[in-house]
């Protein structure tokens, strides 16, 4: 009896252990490497200020991009899609229910015509 | 064709029933509408019950003669509690929301869209 | 002596247990908290583990029946009766054991959650009994083995969880969230009760497995099943049935909004067990399979495209719980659609399905995990709304991790459990069809995408002065989602062994008709 | 009191008086037959709190509110159901199944036997069911109780508001 058996998919397999002794001895490697970077540098001054194209750094509370902002042009991209699929969630209970009944009917008249 | 009046009676009924869900825009009136679309269930399931020539499943000094299953009615009865139990529960809530919003119309009650 | 009783009677305890906890708990809650607390724990730590020893029983001997009333408990055809199954039945095969292991898994954990995440609230006596009553009802769903007491348990379900919705009235809006919800669940329940009169008129039978063995499919039969495809479909949300969802699912509190995910996967147990044991090959199965697939896929990329432009926290994951319960259908229903192909069924037909059944278990316990951890965060800061949220993860680290493994869990990243199934969905998917299992695997990506949102605007970013006081999540709160997270992780890193004692019995139980009609009126 | 005292005239309110005994005797006669007769727990409960609700038109809730207890009304709701689920397990505690009418043809409490096909209808008989069909009326009767209370309750905060 083997120890660990990996998930069959039917045309192939997937094993978890051998993906996350890869990861690891990737983060090992990784770690390796950044061990072996520029030790003098100093703290606090230029060196590790973020670089903004010379502009000053904005305070931290101000950098913090709220949810609201994030993925605008996705849903910019997408208006058209949106523009349609958004006003459909009209929030009236009515609809809801027309939905379901709707639906059923028509499923009906699909299976009267087949 | 006489003794299908009942399943006309339970289509015409469910027609009504989903008229009225449909198209009423007073929550009130909702509710009896599916109050409605409940008892067409019901007398659909009385109706199938039925046997011409047997008699009503009651022990206590019945003629001698063939009694009908009672399984029909003890539906029935399941599902006409679980009914006042739906509309209690509904109704509570209808009082909450007119006691919150003001209004028992059904498209005034959107406050979750989206 | 009390092992034997519980052996022998465990179908029934997993629904009668939670059902007198239920309604003690107004008395033992009068004596003081503390009792009511230990109460209610003990309930459900008492049947999660009636419903897993039931479970390892059934997986191991095969399906046991359980008839009520009778002189013993396997008289399943009394001999007066002609052949007909008269009595309740409850039936466990190995689908039904894989759903008492979900609920026990997520009930209990959701309860630990629960004792210090509503402390604060009025009247905990009825919200526990209401709790403990929506637990037994989807026990009930998934172990019955009639016609009727599915939908009696269905209504018992919508009723508790309606109450529990509206339990914070929220100026009002809890209760239209729970008002819209009872009202679809209602329905849903009379297109269910239709079929049921229209089943038994023709067949003079409650019993599954009779109606199975007896089953024509006629015109009325058809219509039948479209009746109860559309209720169930209805209940687990699926598009365009899924407006209720987002509206229940965010104004309940967190601890019930895990508990609903679980409620409306039993609603799809209850789908496929219909379609599968109910109609099996009597079925016009390719067009039932069409239909799970087309409303499978509808309900996975409006799903998660609706997720995306949403601002309210709760709102945003009951969006994709609709889009993960696409990928539940569209498995089954690829493995529906190939049902009468046996060699196609063997090809992918039956990894699909696998697929699908083990993203039930696994959605349950990520969905869950996720639901929990946004409950934390509200119990701290008091808000829902992203927009309000930054830097937490400075004050919050556990709640960050959990909602990491649930976040890196539900958008399908290795090692965790989302991963593995949906590996299994797009593989066999693709030799279906290469086009569902490329919109399948877009999905996913999107699923991530919004994720990273949310991750973002809640944990990252420097510390808000308005929340330079929030606290870590108390500990037993730590412990129900810890429970969860443990279980994403070791379902993600042992997928074959949860495959093999779990999902697939449940799958040879859903595909094989026969042993489940033997089991029940075999003994003749 | 604030509040305008909305009960009804005398006569309606002593009618209701002396409808509500015969009343509740008609439910209860309901319920205790109905393993006998159509109708039975559910059906007679209902009966009786018709008659609650009679006095409810006929008082003031101010009225109302001394005349019910609502932990009385608790008890009977959950008394009603440990009732139920223990006669339901009570089959098992003696090795059968649920449900199993462990009462039935017993000789004690409703454990007469009975011949089968048509007969008189002994009220002694049945086993556990007039049991059941007691605690679900006891249930039904609080629980109906309840529900016109809350919504009463209800109506009068809308009126102070």
């Amino acid at each position: 009896m083997e120890l660990y058996t990996p998930l069959s998919t039917g045309s192939g397999y997937w094993n978890p252990l051998m993906w996350l002794i890869a990861t690891i001895l990737t983060l090992i490697i990784a770690y390796i490497i950044w061990v072996r970077g520029e030790k003098n540098y100093k703290r606090g001054t230029e060196q590790t200020k973020p670089f903004i194209s010379g502009n000053p750094e904005p305070p931290k509370g101000v950098v913090h991009i709220r949810a609201g902002n994030l993925y605008w042009g996705f849903i910019d991209a997408l208006d058209r899609y949106y523009r349609y699929l958004i006003p459909l969630h009209t929030g009236i209970m009515t609809d809801y229910l027309l939905w379901i009944f709707g639906i059923t009917a028509g499923l009906l008249v699909v299976l009267v015509v087949v | 064709m006489f003794w299908n009046l009942p399943y006309f009676t339970v289509v015409i009924l469910t027609f009504i029933a989903i008229l009225i869900i449909l198209t009423k825009k007073n929550l009130v009136k909702i509710l009896l509408g599916i109050n409605i679309l409940e008892s067409a269930v019901n007398l659909l399931i009385i109706s199938i019950g039925y046997r011409e020539g047997g008699v009503a499943p009651i022990f206590t000094l019945a003629p001698s003669m063939t009694m009908v299953l009672p399984t029909p009615q003890a539906l029935v009865l399941t599902s006409i509690v679980i009914g006042v139990a739906t509309s209690a529960l509904l109704l509570s809530f209808t009082m909450v929301i007119y006691r919150k919003y003001g209004t028992v119309d059904v498209e005034k009650m959107k406050e979750l869209r989206e | 002596m009390i092992t034997d009783f519980v052996i022998k009677n465990a179908p029934i305890l997993v629904v009668a247990i939670p059902l007198i906890g239920a309604f003690l708990c107004p008395l033992v809650g009068r004596i003081s908290p503390m009792w009511r607390k230990t109460w209610v724990l003990g309930i459900v730590t008492v049947t999660s583990l009636i419903a897993i020893l039931l479970a390892s029983m059934v997986l191991t001997h095969g399906a046991i029946t359980y008839v009520f009333g009778a002189s013993t408990s396997d008289l399943t055809v009394p001999i007066d009766s002609g052949g007909i199954p008269v009595r309740i039945i409850f039936t466990v095969d190995a689908m039904s054991a894989f759903m008492e292991v979900i609920t026990a898994l997520v009930g209990f954990s959701v309860i630990l959650y629960s004792m210090v995440a509503d402390k604060e609230r009025s009247n905990l006596e009825q919200y526990y009994t209401l709790f403990l009553l929506l637990i037994c009802s989807v026990m009930g769903m998934v172990t019955t083995g009639d016609l009727f007491n599915f939908f009696v348990f269905i209504e018992i379900s919508s009723m508790a969880s309606a109450g529990l919705v509206a339990y914070r009235v929220e100026k009002g809006r809890a209760i239209e969230a729970a008002i819209k919800y009872f009202m679809v669940s209602t329905i849903a329940a009379i297109f269910f009760l239709f079929a049921i009169a229209i089943l038994y008129g023709q067949y003079n039978a409650l019993n599954i497995a009779m109606l199975a063995e007896r089953l024509q499919f006629t015109l009325l039969d058809k219509i039948a099943l479209i009746l109860i495809v559309m209720a169930l479909a209805t209940k687990c949300g699926a598009v365009p049935m899924h407006f209720w969802t987002p509206d229940a699912y965010t104004l309940a509190p967190s601890s019930v909004t895990a508990m609903l995910v679980v409620t409306s996967q039993a609603s799809l147990y209850g789908l496929f067990r219909f379609v599968f044991t109910l109609y099996h090959l009597h079925l016009n199965y390719v067009m039932i399979g069409w239909f799970l697939i087309i409303i499978g896929v509808l309900s996975m990329v409006i799903g998660v495209t609706m997720a995306i432009p949403q601002k309210d926290v709760k709102r945003l994951m009951a969006y994709h719980a609709i889009s993960q319960t696409g990928y539940m259908l569209l498995g089954v229903g690829v493995g529906l659609a190939v049902l009468g192909d046996s060699t196609q069924l063997t090809r992918f037909g039956i990894i699909a399905m696998e697929g699908g059944i083990f993203h039930i278990i696994n959605h349950a316990m990520y969905k869950g995990l996720l639901f929990l951890t946004a409950g934390a965060i509200i119990f701290r800061i008091g808000s829902r709304d992203m927009n309000r949220m930054g830097g937490l993860g400075h004050s919050m680290k556990y709640t960050m991790i959990f909602f990491i493994i649930g976040a890196l869990s539900i958008a399908g990243i290795p090692p965790f459990n989302g991963f593995a199934s949906k590996l299994l969905i797009y593989e066999s998917v693709y030799l279906f069809n290469p086009f569902l299992a490329i919109i399948a695997m877009v999905v996913s990506i999107l699923t991530l995408a919004s994720f990273v949102k949310v991750f973002h605007s809640i944990f990252m970013g420097p510390p808000l002065p308005e929340y330079s006081n929030v606290k870590e999540a108390p500990l037993p709160m730590l412990i129900g989602m810890g429970i969860l997270a443990l279980g994403i992780l070791l379902f993600g890193l042992f997928p074959q062994t949860v495959i093999d004692t779990l999902v697939h019995p449940a799958t040879a139980a859903l595909l094989n008709q026969s042993s489940y009609v033997n089991a029940v009126i075999g003994g003749v | 009191m604030g509040v305008k005292m909305m009960r009804m005239s005398k006569i309606v309110r002593i009618s209701a008086d002396l409808l509500y005994p015969f009343i509740v005797i008609f439910g209860w006669y309901v319920i205790m037959h109905g393993h006998l007769t159509p109708g039975g727990g559910f059906q007679g409960g209902a009966v009786v709190a018709t008659g609650t609700a009679l006095v409810i038109v006929a008082y003031s809730y101010q009225d109302i509110k001394t005349m019910i207890n609502k932990t009385v009304l608790w008890f009977q709701e959950s008394g009603g159901l440990m009732l139920f689920i223990g006669a339901g397990l009570g089959g098992l505690v003696i090795g059968f199944p649920f449900f199993y009418n462990w009462l039935a043809n017993s000789g004690s409490l409703f454990g007469t036997t009975v011949i089968y096909g048509p007969n008189p209808g002994e009220l002694n008989t049945a086993g556990f069911l007039p049991l059941m069909n007691i605690a679900v009326g006891t249930e039904v009767w609080g629980g109906l109780t309840m529900v016109l209370l809350y919504m009463l309750s209800g109506l009068e905060k809308r009126e102070e508001a």
